[in-house]
């Protein structure tokens, strides 16, 4: 079980000369629960948005399975098994609950189905349909928002929006799962929830995650190696305490 | 799990009016007493409502503004009639004449929308707008010029006009074709592809980030409007001759637009309803203000206009608005049968669905260009 | 050569028209399609001015004054109850406006082309061309305007706030500036500078009719999009450049009928490979 | 919205049901009332302009019958449409007012044989579409004949309807062929497009060497003038240069005079608000050149000031400074009424309408709900019979099956 899932090498980017990654070599085997972790600034965001295809890295490149992913699109990316939260949550505001899962199954081989068919609505779009919202109910009980699915994504309280938001990821299918900051603006209750859902699905979907954390306790608890950032560079990395207790780490947390 | 589906009535709203009026109006012409002003008014209405739900389907679904429409009609009038009236003289029967040269029509007009469509991957918001306003008046000045097409006498299509007096089945065969087109636009709203238009309307870049083809879908959708839009156009060439440029003016897009707007974004009954109604006030407005009066037509037009919008838009009078809708007071009865949070449906209050009409530029005083946002380029030999 | 002389004369018009598109754009969020009527208010009050025997310096007060009170009220009636509705609507009032303004004119002008006697500076002669003095001041005056537009927004404190609001509205707001009487101010002069533009297409094309402002007021607008949107030197550059390339074109008589849809294509070229126009400022979203 | 919308649709619904009932009731056609308008042809108008009657054209049509529309009417009503909004309004509003003025005028005089007549124009913003939606409502409002559309393209428009119901029309300034090509009852009072373009080419051709040519490629009407210009050109082998402008998107005429400067004459096959505008650019450009032009520039001397010194000529059947009696007439009582003096269009409209009222007062019209086919049919008779002609503004006019109008064109100079 110790085959590499996602592999970077040398991957960063710099905007207008300035190095906001530079560097960054990280390597996350399956099923594995890693960390992210750096100062406000640090490009821990910008290293998920060179790993989705929003941006192009201006140099290096990373490897899913062994496959090159770099110069993909963030269509492409994502088909071939790479799914994204958001660290300021961006759902389908203006659609009900179950409706953003549909759309995140929607690139799934079972589901397809021609435009031309649901033009006509032939039997293959009903089937395709049921199917689909079958499916769908089942990632929202995981999250326990089954019974909320026919509310508007943006009337849900802003726990839920990041558990809709895990869910919609899930649904596209993927083999790494990139969660940022998922706990934000939870309580400590909603976190310790989180923590035990991120773990389940990892089982239940036999995933690999690479999350993004400020809050410690849930990086410590849930992640067994960490990469902190400061500064677009590699700071530390390796186990999480290892890691957490370097004194650069601390330097740049806590400041001289 | 009861599997018993539950029929709403809202889903088939639209199919009953446009229903209702084509039954309606079919059975008092078999009595005779249809004028033909008015079965003239229902072919006006028709392809107003194909054009307004078309272009629903950009700015209501898509998300995108388009200030193009007419030009897409306009490929259709001059392209279809033309070929109508070629087919004309082979094909004896007129309703295959009409289906053909709009199924070709509409063809026609689908590939200009993909020519527009191709802009709007790269473009945003209010320079789309522009883009899409440009297409549509280049569209019109190449047909200007065109002598096989009467250059600026326009195309007279006499020989394949309805003869409204013989033959007032026009109005039907437009109905029909609206019908057609619910079905059709109904069905692509409500499918997996239909979400995924409105996730890229809501969210572009979360939509890209679940794997949705965004290139495809838009061009997908400006394609099936433009298609729409072009065989509302060959049915304008049936309807009245010539075909002149001048009518597919922006002024005319833009006319489509608020049928959309005060329609409600995303809502098609809304359209079907705002076209009807904006046919039909132009219509009572030129048959009763003639001679001096005709000035005061548009006076009223924009009065109309700018009263509704502001009612149906400030927020300052959302409350009053609240207590004088009669939905509202609808809501209210049924309110407490509801379970809180059972709220249905994701179509929601337009006012609240924002449009990619991005509203953002900064007013700039200096020369030199920001490109603190754009990433190098790539280094070639990194890898 | 003269040709390009009487483009730039030409494109001076778009240009201060584009000044006040661009400007209202910035500021208020919204597309002003009623922006062009205002220049035709404009022209019929330097028309009834000098009907009455005033002088066209006269013209000119009551037309800017006109024409600010007309942008002023517009804004306060048509606009201002809808601020923070959609930008849509707005733009559906904004045609609503456009039509009330040509109808209202037409009910008290009459349909009819009005000739406007404007006094003409002649005609000088420049490289071996001849280019009218109208057009010179016109050219000459949009720079100073748009010079002192630049200065006006960078240096006073009603400037800043104005950049301010078109940062972030809300922001603004919050630091205690009055956004309502901001706007109010970028619509005045909007309307202030329509009033000007109104007197140099007379200058240029001296007879006035109710539908007079919608053919300048798209080509204004597709001129702001040339030069970005939002942007002060975009505005001018753009509506240059317009004037010049319909002039090119009309010269030659095999691309003259063809004329709209040259200036529209080069739009369009233009924002497929600047997608936010030759000056508009990028903005990306936050991912 | 929606709420709002859905409410109004019930009552659009409801509004377009009832309407058609409504529509139901006045259409019933066995109600042809005898009202007591209707006057019998005991007293003769005394109107100069008659032309001798003939008995002939009266006993072959038979009048008693009523329309489908027309049972109600009380008075002969005359319809229009033309455009009274929007870029091209002033020429609408033109014809309008010549007409009104003319319908005015026979009322005042009693009317045909005591029958009042009623003249309305409907809004067509220059639009075929909107022309169709105008004819409708004019021919179930009881339209029994008609002075057609003011422009050539709506025009066409209203001539196909019209051919439908066998309904008359002289229109007064649609002038393209393809107007009266497209019903059998479509007549026209002023020049042909073509036939102007041709006099036009070989007027120029014989007294200038050095010509130039600015049209209006947005227009069918100037564009119909200079295709016939162009044709007629080539044909006597003259070569001009060619200049062109869309009054749509342009309305600054510098590069167009600038590259005719030279020219000793300038061809202007345009409306008179353009054609204002370049002359004033000759002034600014220095081009002294003779503005020659067709109909359509009738009305320019109101859109120069004294600064134009070009000498302007065109071609018309009407010149507002003529001395004769009726034209002098006529400027009076419409500067009188409308505070402006009239152009060619407004003279058109007002001619049209006398040529109706001649025709049926020739005709023996007697029934004032009488049906618009029979009417109409009874009308291009009489007008195409050899024997009917009628002096008006515009000169003298005889007509023939093709609707064309002869007369003869005056060539007026302004300027000189």
């Amino acid at each position: 079980m110790s085959e590499v899932v996602l592999k970077t090498e040398n991957l960063g980017i710099s905007f207008g000369g300035l190095k906001a990654v530079d560097n960054v070599n990280i390597e996350i085997k399956r099923k594995q629960l890693y960390g992210l972790v750096g100062p406000n600034g640090a490009g821990k965001t910008t290293v998920f948005n060179l790993l989705t295809g929003v941006y192009q890295p201006t140099t290096g490149c990373f490897y899913l399975n062994g496959e090159k992913l770099t110069g993909k699109t963030q269509e492409q990316i994502n088909h071939k098994g790479i799914a994204r939260t958001f660290q300021n949550i961006r759902l389908f505001n203006n659609m009900s609950v179950i409706r953003n899962v549909l759309v995140g199954l929607h690139n799934q081989p079972e589901f397809k189905c021609n435009p031309f068919v649901s033009l006509l609505r032939l039997p293959r779009h009903f089937k395709v349909e049921k199917a689909m919202r079958e499916r769908a109910k089942e990632i929202l009980r995981i999250f326990d928002l089954e019974d909320e699915r026919n509310n508007l994504a943006c009337n849900l309280p802003y726990g839920k929006q990041r558990k809709l938001e895990i869910a919609r990821a899930l649904a596209t299918n993927p083999k790494l799962l990139l969660l940022d900051e998922p706990a934000a603006g939870m309580n400590p209750h909603e976190t310790e929830d989180l923590m035990n859902i991120i773990r389940r699905i990892r089982d239940e979907f036999d995933l690999t995650i690479l999350l993004i954390e400020h809050d410690m306790k849930f990086v410590s608890g849930l992640c067994d190696e960490i990469t902190v950032l400061n500064f677009g560079t590699v700071l530390a990395q390796g186990k999480t305490e290892d890691a957490l207790n370097d004194p650069e780490v601390i330097k740049a947390y806590i400041g001289e | 799990m009861a599997k018993l589906k539950r029929i709403k009535i809202s889903d088939y709203f639209c199919y009953l009016i446009v229903g209702a009026v084509m039954i309606g109006s079919f059975i008092v012409a078999q009595t005779g007493n249809l004028p033909r002003s008015y079965s003239n008014l229902l072919v006006q209405v028709a392809y107003s409502i194909i054009l307004a739900v078309s272009l629903n389907l950009v700015v209501g679904f898509l998300g995108e503004l388009s200030l193009g429409h007419a030009g897409f009609m306009c490929v259709g009038a001059y392209m279809g009639s033309y070929l109508a009236m070629q087919l004309s003289a082979v094909v004896d029967n007129k309703l295959i004449v009409l289906i053909v040269s709009m199924l070709a029509g509409g063809l026609l007009a689908a590939f200009f929308g993909l020519l527009v469509g191709l802009p709007a991957l790269r473009l945003k918001g209010d320079y789309l707008a522009i883009v899409t306003l440009a297409f549509g008046e280049i569209v019109r000045t190449i047909f200007k010029n065109m002598s096989v097409f009467g250059k600026a006498m326009g195309l007279s299509t006499q020989s394949i006009k309805y003869d409204t007096r013989q033959d007032t089945s026009l109005y039907l065969v437009s109905f029909a074709t609206v019908l057609v087109v619910l079905f059709l636009v109904q069905n692509l709203v409500r499918s997996k592809h239909g979400r995924a238009i409105t996730a890229i309307r809501d969210n572009e870049i979360a939509a890209k980030a679940m794997g949705i083809n965004v290139t495809f879908y838009k061009l997908f959708v400006f394609v099936i409007a433009a298609f729409f839009a072009g065989m509302a156009g060959v049915i304008y060439g049936h309807y009245t001759t010539p075909v002149l440029y001048s009518f597919f003016s922006y002024n005319y897009s833009i006319e489509i637009l608020v049928m959309v707007v005060l329609g409600g974004m995303a809502s098609i009954n809304g359209s079907i309803i705002a076209a009807a109604l904006i046919t039909f006030i132009n219509f009572q407005l030129q048959s009763h203000l003639s001679g001096d009066l005709a000035a005061l037509k548009y006076l009223i037009y924009a009065l109309i206009l700018i009263v509704l919008v502001i009612f149906n838009n400030a927020p300052k009078l959302a409350p009053i608005k609240d207590k004088v809708s009669p939905k509202a007071m609808f809501e209210k009865i049924r309110a407490h049968k509801r379970k809180p949070g059972d709220i249905r449906g994701d179509k929601s209050d337009w006012r609240v669905i924002p449009t990619k009409i991005r509203m953002d530029e900064v007013l700039s005083v200096d020369l030199q260009q920001g490109n603190d946002y754009t990433p190098d380029k790539p280094n070639k030999g990194g890898n | 050569m003269s040709t390009v002389l009487d483009g730039l004369s030409l494109g001076a018009i778009y240009a201060l028209i584009a000044l006040g598109y661009t400007m209202v754009y910035g500021i208020a969020k919204m597309l002003n399609f009623a922006h062009g009527d205002i220049i035709m208010v404009g022209a019929y009050a330097i028309f009834v001015t000098l009907a009455a025997g005033g002088h066209v310096g006269i013209a000119l007060l009551v037309a800017v004054l006109m024409c600010v009170v007309f942008g002023i009220v517009i804004e306060k009636v048509a606009y201002r109850p809808l601020r923070g509705a959609s930008p849509l609507a707005v733009l559906i009032t904004a045609i609503g406006v456009s039509y009330l303004l040509q109808s209202v004119a037409q009910i008290i002008f009459g349909a009819k082309a009005q000739t406007v006697s404007i006094v003409s500076f002649g005609t000088v002669k420049i490289a071996s061309a001849e280019i009218s003095v109208s057009s010179l001041i016109t050219l000459v005056v949009g720079a100073v305007i748009m010079a002192a537009l630049t200065l006006f927004v960078k240096n006073t404190r009603t400037g800043r706030a104005m950049l301010a609001v078109s940062e972030d509205r809300g922001a603004a707001q919050l630091m205690g500036i009055n956004v309502n009487r901001i706007i109010m101010i970028t619509f005045a002069i909007g309307s202030a500078l329509a009033a000007f533009a109104s007197i140099f297409y007379l200058m240029q094309i001296p007879s006035t009719e109710p539908t007079l402002g919608s053919m300048p007021g798209i080509k204004a607008f597709t001129a702001a999009v040339i030069g970005g949107i939002g942007s002060i030197p975009g505005a001018m550059i753009g509506g240059v450049l317009l004037g010049v390339i319909e002039k090119i074109c009309l010269s030659v008589p095999v691309l003259a009928p063809y004329t709209t849809a040259v200036e529209f294509a080069m739009l369009i070229l233009i924002l497929l490979v600047r997608p936010i126009g030759l000056l508009g400022k990028k903005r990306r979203e936050k991912v | 919205m929606k709420k709002f919308s859905k409410i109004i649709a019930m009552l659009l619904c409801l509004s377009m049901v009832v309407a058609f009932a409504a529509c139901s009731g006045t259409e019933d056609p066995t109600n042809a009332s005898d009202d007591a308008t209707v006057a019998d042809d005991a007293t003769v108008a005394d109107d100069a302009t008659v032309a001798d009657g003939s008995d002939a054209v009266e006993t072959e049509f038979d009048f008693s019958e009523a329309g489908q529309y027309t049972a109600d009417n009380t008075a002969y009503f005359i319809g229009a449409t033309g455009p009274l909004t929007g870029d091209t309004s002033s020429y609408g509003i033109s014809v309008q007012q010549g007409a009104a003025l003319a319908v005015e005028e026979i009322n005042a005089a009693g009317g045909l044989n005591g029958v009042q007549f009623k003249f309305d124009m409907k809004d067509d913003k220059s639009t075929a579409a909107d022309a169709s939606t105008g004819y409708d409502a004019l021919y179930e409002a009881g339209m029994q004949i008609s002075i057609g559309s003011v422009t050539s393209g709506s025009c066409e428009s209203f001539a196909a309807r019209a051919d439908e119901d066998g309904v008359f029309f002289i229109t007064p300034s649609a002038s393209a062929a393809s107007v009266i090509a497209a019903s059998d009852y479509a007549f026209r009072v002023c020049f042909g497009d073509p036939d102007q373009g041709i006099l036009a080419a070989e007027e120029l051709t014989a007294n200038f060497t050095n010509i130039g040519a600015i049209y209006d490629n947005s227009d069918p009407y100037s564009t119909g003038i200079y295709e016939a210009f162009k044709t007629k050109m080539a044909e006597l082998n003259v070569s001009y240069i060619e200049q062109s402008f869309d009054a749509e998107n342009n309305r600054d005429f510098s590069t167009q005079v600038e590259a005719l400067k030279d020219c000793d004459v300038i061809f202007l096959p345009i409306y008179y608000t353009e054609a204002g505008l370049i002359a004033k650019t000759c002034v600014s450009k220095g081009c002294d050149a003779l503005l020659f032009g067709c109909d359509g520039l009738d009305g320019v001397a109101d859109q120069i000031d004294e600064t134009v010194t070009n000498t302007i000529k065109y071609i018309t059947p009407f010149d507002v400074n003529s001395e004769e009696k009726m034209v002098a007439d006529f400027v009076a009582s419409y500067t009188t009424k409308y505070g402006s003096a009239p152009d060619q269009f407004a003279a058109d409209g007002y001619d049209a309408i006398y040529v109706i009222y001649n025709a049926m007062l020739k005709a023996g019209i007697n029934n004032v709900t009488v049906a618009p086919d029979v009417l109409g049919d009874a009308i291009v008779a009489t007008v195409t019979a050899a024997d009917f002609s009628y002096k008006g503004l515009t000169g003298d006019m005889t007509w023939d099956v093709s609707g064309a109008c002869n007369k003869i064109p005056v060539i007026v100079t302004l300027g000189e």
